[in-house]
């Protein structure tokens, strides 16, 4: 069955609280080569076929995206 | 008997925590995340909130603090640790106890009176409970479904490590509505429900929460 | 290319968007006159938010002054003006508590919106040296089972449990109100209360030549900006700015951890003024508090913590990024200060310090890009009296009675009545919403939500506590703004006294539709002076709130709602009265106040017939006094096992929600016309538990401050039923199942987006 | 800058009530041809050179994703 992976990122001039709260728990762990961290959504779906990656981009931006402060990358597994 | 209630930034029933140790009996002392010295308490109590603001996943940031390092140390050799709400997310994400806390099953967080089962009295915090007993103890959590392998699961079950159980319904989907575990050694106990929230009539939905913390004070002089 | 004073001074005739920043060319002219050149862009962005209406109250300053005009109470410490108003509450406490409303940004993005007022509300409170103990969430939404309301009630919701929550502050109380005018327009109104010792409150001034001026918190970013970016867009035409947000996201740890910081700076008197930054942000923190203190102060701009490293001066003084102070400090402090941020790992810098210029000047890259008078920014804005217009349907809509609409003529259909009632969106059980706050955190709540008012502890020794209540009735005010800003603060009033605190101050959050129209001014205008009336009758002060105009959809604007929030003191919480029925198994109902043919406005109107009209019950605030009077001192003597106050849906609903909430029925006897005794609203009524062996003192008292009390019945342990004695008798269970089930049945879980 | 991308998935035994609710709600918006749901984490991380892509999964491991429930993957971005 085709597999379709939506992530869902923060658009970037949006304040990423969770981002930056791992980015300052990583000196810590002695992580320092990482600068910095945005953390998002991953979605994966199983649908039937034929797929109709339209259809999948809307419903991405309807319901699994909060289009006001998010933006979205669709991708269809092989 | 010194009673250390971590603060942890971002952590919210502190000092609900210590009032509940003052109350019954103990000496609450206030140990700070970023200090490894755990001032020679006796036990140490990781309370609820939101440390680091819950984010990434509860409890798995204040898990790296400084004075968990002490305080996972200590926990092995013995010392009473109580994790609270936030408290048992950190331990299980310590390892200290087994699974861990999801997403509520309703995705809500959700604050309600709980009638809850005592299943184990031989706990540094539970030896003064009646085994059976049924209490009332507010549960407000968001990520307090606790789930676990099965294998894990018939562990606890088969070794009585059940601390407490939700009774009369189960607030967040928590398998086998199991409310709180202990480790083998029965030092270390986490529970989602908050016993600190009922130790005062006036304040609380019952005063059934003061019993573990009596627990420590009796256990540990006699 | 920098817009520096020098260049503005060399080109005067330089076209500015003035108009699209939402000034009026008049007020771009009365800036010009003030600075004597045109403003840079800078100044321009400065004045055109701080004169907006939200941040100059220019249409209802006229309006509000009746407020500042009250006779003086004796327990006000600190005044209107403020960032909040402060009450003596005894044993050298203070509390200071106001109501703001974040209703436009929760209708774009439902649970940040909701999210940043909440926090917004409690920087206030934090900014007068208090710990927030508490928060309240007076909502309304659109009709129940509409589409947008299924999108914007869960994450309002979430967003408000989200924050607070994260806060440690218990939600002790609020109101759910559904309406077709908020379809589009839902109203967002949080109220925090904070505590503090009197030698602790902290005002938001800047004095002291020399002082050091050091913003703390969150990193600016590009948040909040909206039209200014026009601005920015236009200075830096070639590598423009990206079009920013006007949504702003919240982070609630950040703010959590920054109010243990400010704490434990002013535990160590650390700073000599303060101020959040709420709306305008930088530009508002920096022009109030220089245009309060010494009247100047110098900033480099570029020494504000950024988040993005491309926004242009005009933004950055914009931007209303959360989770951010401003304070001024004495040199000599500056280093404990910053010792106590790097402790609890929050960002502070020194951008600034205090001067005598009478100038607010700011640089950027080493120009020059404001020197501006901070009195003209911050509180000399323009003022309007703006054209009232008595509404044009009102007669119509006074002589719409309901006296007019089918009732029911059987006990069979008053029962199915009660029922259907219960259920009603706006009378049915809130639990689905409330359980989605904590009201057990910092273990000082004695009473929350669904009780009357919340009561916190103050004083874990003395017992001393605070007791709070917010309402406010749309429909009421539609009808007559003036009775129903009045109706609305004596509920408020008579939920504080009915939990055995006596009421002390007000704050209000005023909600209108668009002040240009005149029919809304004139709402607007009646619903001011029936508060400022009703506080001169009653004896309080306001001590702040907040006024949201524009909650209109293209011409239809919602239900003028002034939402009132009373606060109140009892000496020891453990002689509150709480609402459950069956305290005692012997416990006598009573009725206190009149009961009249009041069904203008009424929740039976308006839900069976969708129908509003006729005039709103009448109030009398004397009477409100007297009942006031009542209620503490039968707290006082100990005479009362439950109390709770009519109102929405009148003695019906009151008994269901007494017995439910006690888990035991009650039999009663209704004299006259049983619909109007159990479903008229009249005002200043009570419904009353007396153990049996105190109702004759009770009664006196009742009858020493003239307040009519009628038995009704009596609780009946072991039978679990409500009976209306010769109408009807329902099972607890069957009145449970109907009061419950709405909510989740419209709302059940689903994923809220954050 | 090199960037790093890590997805962090509920182990497919472990209930996945987000997923689950999302699947719930997609009928009723007409996408029938969805047939499972899951949800999880994406993270974006900044890293300076060299790249120790050990390290990295390392501080997956231990920070990112808590393996008593949930599993992993990460990737380099070119
Ligand atoms: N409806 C009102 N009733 C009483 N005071 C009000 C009202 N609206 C605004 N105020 C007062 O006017 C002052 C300015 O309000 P505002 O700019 O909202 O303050 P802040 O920016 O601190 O929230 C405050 O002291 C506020 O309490
Ligand atoms: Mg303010």
């Amino acid at each position: 069955m085709p597999r379709v992976v939506v992530d869902v990122m923060l658009k970037p001039e949006i304040l990423d609280p969770q981002g930056t709260a791992i980015l300052g728990a990583l000196p810590r762990l002695g992580f320092d080569e990482v600068t910095a961290v945005r953390q998002g959504k991953h979605f994966e779906l199983e649908v039937t076929e034929p797929v109709d990656e339209g259809r999948l981009r809307q419903l991405a931006d309807i319901l699994l995206a909060n289009s006001v402060i998010e933006e979205f990358t669709l991708r269809v597994l092989p | 008997m010194r009673v250390g209630v971590v603060t942890f930034p971002g952590s919210l029933d502190d000092r609900d925590a210590q009032r509940a140790v003052r109350l019954a009996g103990g000496e609450p002392v206030a140990l700070w995340h970023g200090d490894e010295d755990l001032r020679r308490v006796d036990a140490v109590v990781l309370p609820g909130g939101f440390s680091y603001g819950d984010y990434l996943r509860c409890g798995a940031i204040a898990r790296f603090a400084p004075v968990m390092r002490t305080v996972i140390e200590r926990a092995a050799q013995g010392l009473p640790v109580l994790g609270i709400c936030n408290g048992f997310q950190i331990l299980c994400e310590s390892h200290l106890l087994p699974g861990a806390l999801t997403r509520n099953a309703h995705l809500h967080f959700r604050n309600r009176d709980q009638r809850l089962r005592v299943e184990n009295v031989s706990t540094a915090w539970t030896s003064g409970l009646q085994r059976d007993a049924e209490i009332v103890v507010p549960v407000k959590n968001g990520e307090g479904c606790f789930v676990a392998a099965p294998d894990v699961l018939d562990r606890l079950e088969g070794e009585g490590r059940v601390v407490v159980r939700y009774a009369d319904g189960n607030p967040n989907g928590s398998v086998r509505d199991i409310a709180g575990i202990c480790n083998a050694n029965g030092n270390v106990v986490g529970l989602m429900p908050h016993p600190e929230h009922a130790v005062e009539t006036l304040t609380g939905p019952s005063t059934d929460g003061l019993g573990f913390f009596t627990s420590l004070l009796t256990a540990t002089v006699s | 290319m920098i817009d520096s004073v020098q260049h503005a001074e060399a080109t005067p005739d330089h076209p500015q968007p003035y108009s699209e920043l939402g000034l009026k060319s008049e007020e771009y002219h009365r800036i010009r006159d003030i600075l004597g050149r045109r403003p840079t862009s800078s100044e321009l962005a400065m004045y055109s938010v701080m004169w907006s209406e939200h941040c100059s109250y220019k249409s209802s300053k006229v309006h509000l002054r009746q407020f500042g005009d009250l006779p003086h109470s004796e327990a006000l410490l600190v005044g209107i003006g403020e960032n909040a108003g402060v009450v003596d509450i005894g044993e050298g406490y203070a509390v200071t508590f106001k109501i703001e409303s974040h209703n436009h940004p929760s209708y774009v993005e439902p649970y940040q919106g909701a999210a940043t007022g909440v926090g917004g509300i409690v920087r206030d409170i934090l900014t007068m040296g208090a710990r927030p103990v508490a928060v309240m969430d007076p909502l309304r939404f659109g009709r129940a089972d509409a589409p947008d309301t299924q999108r914007v009630l869960p994450a309002v919701v979430a967003g408000i449990g989200g924050y607070g929550n994260c806060l440690g502050l218990p939600n002790i109380g609020g109101e759910v109100v559904f309406d077709d005018g908020y379809l589009g327009n839902p109203l967002v109104n949080a109220l925090c209360v904070g505590v503090m010792r009197h030698e602790d409150i902290r005002l938001a001034k800047a004095s002291g030549a020399g002082n050091q001026v050091i913003l703390f918190g969150a990193r600016t970013g590009g948040d909040g900006i909206g039209g200014v970016s026009v601005l920015a867009s236009e200075t830096f035409a070639a590598d423009g700015p990206a079009k920013r947000p006007s949504v702003q996201v919240g982070d609630p740890f950040t703010e959590k951890v920054l109010i243990e910081c400010c704490l434990e700076i002013f535990a160590e008197d650390l700073v000599v003024g303060i101020q959040d930054l709420g709306g305008a942000g930088l530009s508002c923190a920096t022009t109030e508090l220089s245009s309060a203190g010494s009247g100047g102060m110098h900033v480099v701009l570029d020494r504000v913590p950024l988040r993005d490293e491309t926004l242009a001066p005009e933004e950055i003084l914009m931007s209303e990024s959360q989770e951010r102070m401003c304070a001024v400090v004495r040199p000599s402090d500056v280093d404990r200060f910053m010792a106590v941020c790097a402790k609890w790992e929050v960002t502070a810098t020194v951008i600034g310090d205090v001067n005598e210029s009478g100038r607010l000047t700011i640089d950027w890259r080493d120009e020059r890009i404001v020197a501006v008078p901070p009195r003209t920014v911050a509180h000399d804005g323009p003022v309007y009296e703006r054209p009232m217009a008595r509404p044009l349907d009102l007669d119509d809509l006074h002589a719409d009675d309901p006296g007019r609409l089918p009732r029911p003529s059987t006990p069979e259909e008053l029962r199915a009545l009660l029922l259907r009632m219960v259920a009603s969106p706006n009378l049915c059980d809130k639990t689905w919403v409330t359980e989605q706050y904590d009201r057990y955190v910092q273990g000082n709540t004695v009473l929350a939500q669904p009780e009357d008012a919340g009561v916190v502890r103050v004083d874990e020794s003395t017992g001393l506590g605070v007791a709070l209540a917010t309402d406010g009735n749309g429909r009421y005010s539609r009808l007559d703004p003036y009775a129903g800003a009045q109706l609305a603060l004596a509920e408020a009033y008579r939920n504080v006294a009915t939990t055995g605190a006596w009421p002390l101050a007000v704050t209000d959050c005023l909600n209108f539709g668009s002040p240009e129209d005149p029919e809304v001014m004139w709402q607007f205008a009646e619903a001011v002076r029936g508060l400022a009336d009703g506080c001169r009758v009653l004896g309080l002060p306001v001590t702040g709130g907040n006024v949201s105009f524009y909650n209109q959809t293209a011409d239809t604007a919602i239900n003028p709602t002034p939402i009132i929030g009373v606060l109140g003191v009892i000496t020891d919480v453990a002689r509150r009265t709480p609402m459950a029925f069956g305290g005692r198994p012997d416990e006598v109902l009573l009725i206190l106040g009149e009961t009249g043919q009041d069904f203008g406005g009424s929740e039976w109107a308006w839900s069976e017939h969708h129908h509003l009209g006729g005039r709103p019950p009448p109030v009398d605030l004397d009477r409100e006094r007297a009942l006031a009077d009542v209620m503490v001192g039968a707290a006082e003597e100990q005479l009362l096992s439950a109390a709770h106050d009519l109102s929405d849906g009148g003695l019906a609903q009151a008994l269901v929600e007494c017995c439910l909430r006690g888990d035991v029925g009650a039999n009663v006897h209704v004299t006259d016309d049983p619909f109007v005794a159990l479903f008229a609203e009249s005002a200043g009524r009570v419904l009353v538990g007396v153990p049996a062996q105190r109702v004759t003192r009770f009664t006196e008292l009742c009858a020493e401050h003239g307040v009519p009390a009628a038995e009704l019945g009596t609780v009946t342990p072991g039978r679990p039923e409500l009976t209306v004695v010769g109408q009807f008798a329902v099972p607890l269970a069957e009145l449970r199942a109907a009061y419950s089930a709405t909510l989740p049945a419209l709302f059940g879980p689903k994923p809220e987006k954050r």
